[in-house]
């Protein structure tokens, strides 16, 4: 291992979350970007090849060593680590309508839940899972909702690119907007 | 996942929460297995309103709305339709939109649910070294978040500060106005009679710094004939009515 | 690397302080305290061959993976240990009425925000985000206050005049000169 794959290795074991290439480049500053990739891939690999219980994961604008999966359950029964607290399946939809549709308001989400969400909407913004964005032009200049980043690193996921498109789910196969000229203002 | 069983035209609910009335209208739909371009609404909507009775949210807003809903398109669906079938709107269109909609962010939430459970079982370093002075976290900021918390601040502006700037409470010169022209008609007037129904402070410093700068320029005249007496104001005879 | 030294990797990793040789041990029925000795030499003698970033050392209670000492200052400086934070919507309020309406007084801010912002105004000092520029004429002759360049930086602007136009700014953010007669005194 160079000297830069084992300054890296340490950072991103001391890191506890995600550090983005630059972060990761700052810390030589005789490395450019391209060196701190190549040392990233070793190390990858490395974890890999060495068959190692934790792996190299590529997650929302960064690079973060997590346990393998397969480890999970004997880790948590003994009770070494306290697994995060499931969403609830509100505030799961109320998720999967921002994710979709942002930026979008308040309103918007509720006419398609068909619930009122404030107190939700109020918990995902304090977990740092969703944020105001802007304001809209409707009536009121209604606040808009999109997702973080935080969301991204909890779903495991790169880009909201890696979300299922829409067109490969089971029930519509359009986007929602097509789906009947009945669509309300 | 929450399921409702249909059993002797009653209702099994296996699991207390929904989370919303589309929630319980789908599961309803799809656990009879019924086609969702044609629902046959009556019969759906009696079995929705037996479900939140069931369920004890027959005092819900959102679910008593869904019912009201669902009852409108019930009643429509008995109307006569109209000779030319081309013309006629299936009541239920909206409600199939909304549904297929709505099971579209089901099957989205699902997808998001079992991606955190798997991302979940994943565990980071746990032990984080002490830092030797941490000082404060290193700040995100971005014009986004500053543009709406600008927007939230406008919002937020308490009213009395916009009056404050705008508005202008005192009015000596109305004050003044409405005297001069009271004692055009009568030599003497009531303090008391200058004030409307229901004076503001304003409206009453008004009307005072009005009187006493009449009074300084020798147009009226204050009198109290007692002590603690309304005050009375006298035309000056120099200025006679008109 | 055999499943138990995967398993145990995990663990020391995972777990927020050292583990002993029983809470390893505990972490596989099929494993007796001899197996699990030998695994974490396996181990140990892996992050030294490998030159890893990383060490197993055994401390009072028990074992640890840590980071090797002479990455550790590199680590320190870079600050990745702390996660960057947004600031607080009172703090993000305080900042964007000073950046729109700069130089402004305390009093001022008070007034618009209507609640007291000593200690948020504080800590924006203290991020270097906005600092004194001056003294008002007023009642005591308040310190005035300004966004910093630091802040510029962080928002990627060259100027104030950068700052996003917001037509309908109502009258509490307009700068006080052009408020007219009717201002409060």
């Amino acid at each position: 291992m160079n000297r830069l794959t084992q300054l890296l290795e340490a950072a991103l074991f001391s890191a506890a979350r995600p550090l983005s290439l630059e972060e990761l480049t700052a810390l030589d500053p005789d490395a450019t970007a391209s060196d701190v990739s190549d040392s990233l891939s070793d190390l990858h690999r490395r974890y890999e090849e060495g068959e190692h219980g934790v792996e190299l994961v590529q997650v929302a604008d960064g690079f973060q060593v997590l346990t393998r999966r397969e480890f999970a359950d004997a880790i948590a029964e003994a009770r070494l680590v306290v697994r995060p607290r499931r969403l609830s399946p509100a505030a799961l939809e109320t998720l999967a309508i921002i994710a979709y549709r942002q930026p979008v308001s308040r309103g918007e989400i509720e006419e398609i839940r068909g619930v009122s969400v404030d107190g939700v909407l109020r918990s995902l913004q304090e977990r740092d899972l969703v944020q105001a964005v802007g304001h809209g032009d409707g009536m009121g200049r209604p606040l808009l909702y999109g997702t973080t980043e935080f969301l991204l690193e909890l779903l495991g996921l790169r880009s909201l690119e890696e979300l299922p498109r829409l067109d490969e789910l089971s029930v519509a196969l359009r986007p929602v907007a097509e789906l009947g000229e009945a669509s309300e203002e | 996942m929450t399921s409702i069983a249909e059993t002797n035209q009653t209702f099994v609910v296996e699991l207390e929460s929904f989370s919303g009335p589309l929630d319980l209208l789908l599961n309803l739909i799809r656990s009879q297995e019924i086609d969702i371009a044609d629902i046959p609404v009556a019969k759906v909507a009696d079995q929705f309103l037996a479900a939140i009775d069931a369920l004890g949210l027959n005092e819900a807003a959102n679910y008593l709305d869904m019912a009201a809903w669902l009852m409108r398109i019930k009643v429509q669906m008995l109307l006569p339709r109209p000779f030319d079938d081309e013309n006629w709107e299936d009541p239920r269109a909206e409600l199939v939109r909304r549904l297929l909609e709505y099971e579209q962010i089901r099957e989205v939430s699902d997808w998001l649910g079992s991606q955190a459970d798997l991302r979940s079982g994943q565990y980071p370093r746990g032990w984080v070294p002490e830092q030797p002075d941490p000082g404060p976290p290193p700040v995100v900021v971005d014009l986004g978040d500053l543009q709406v918390a600008v927007e939230r601040v406008l919002s937020a502006i308490p009213q009395p500060i916009l009056h404050r700037v705008v508005a202008r409470p005192l009015d000596v010169e109305g004050a003044t106005r409405r005297i001069t022209s009271m004692l055009a008609e009568r030599d003497s007037l009531d303090l008391l009679e200058l004030f409307g129904p229901r004076p503001t402070v304003a409206d009453v410093v008004s009307v005072l710094l009005a009187l006493l700068e009449l009074a300084r320029v020798g147009r009226v005249r204050l009198v109290q004939p007692r002590p603690f007496e309304s005050m009375a104001i006298q035309r000056e005879s120099a200025h006679p009515a008109a």
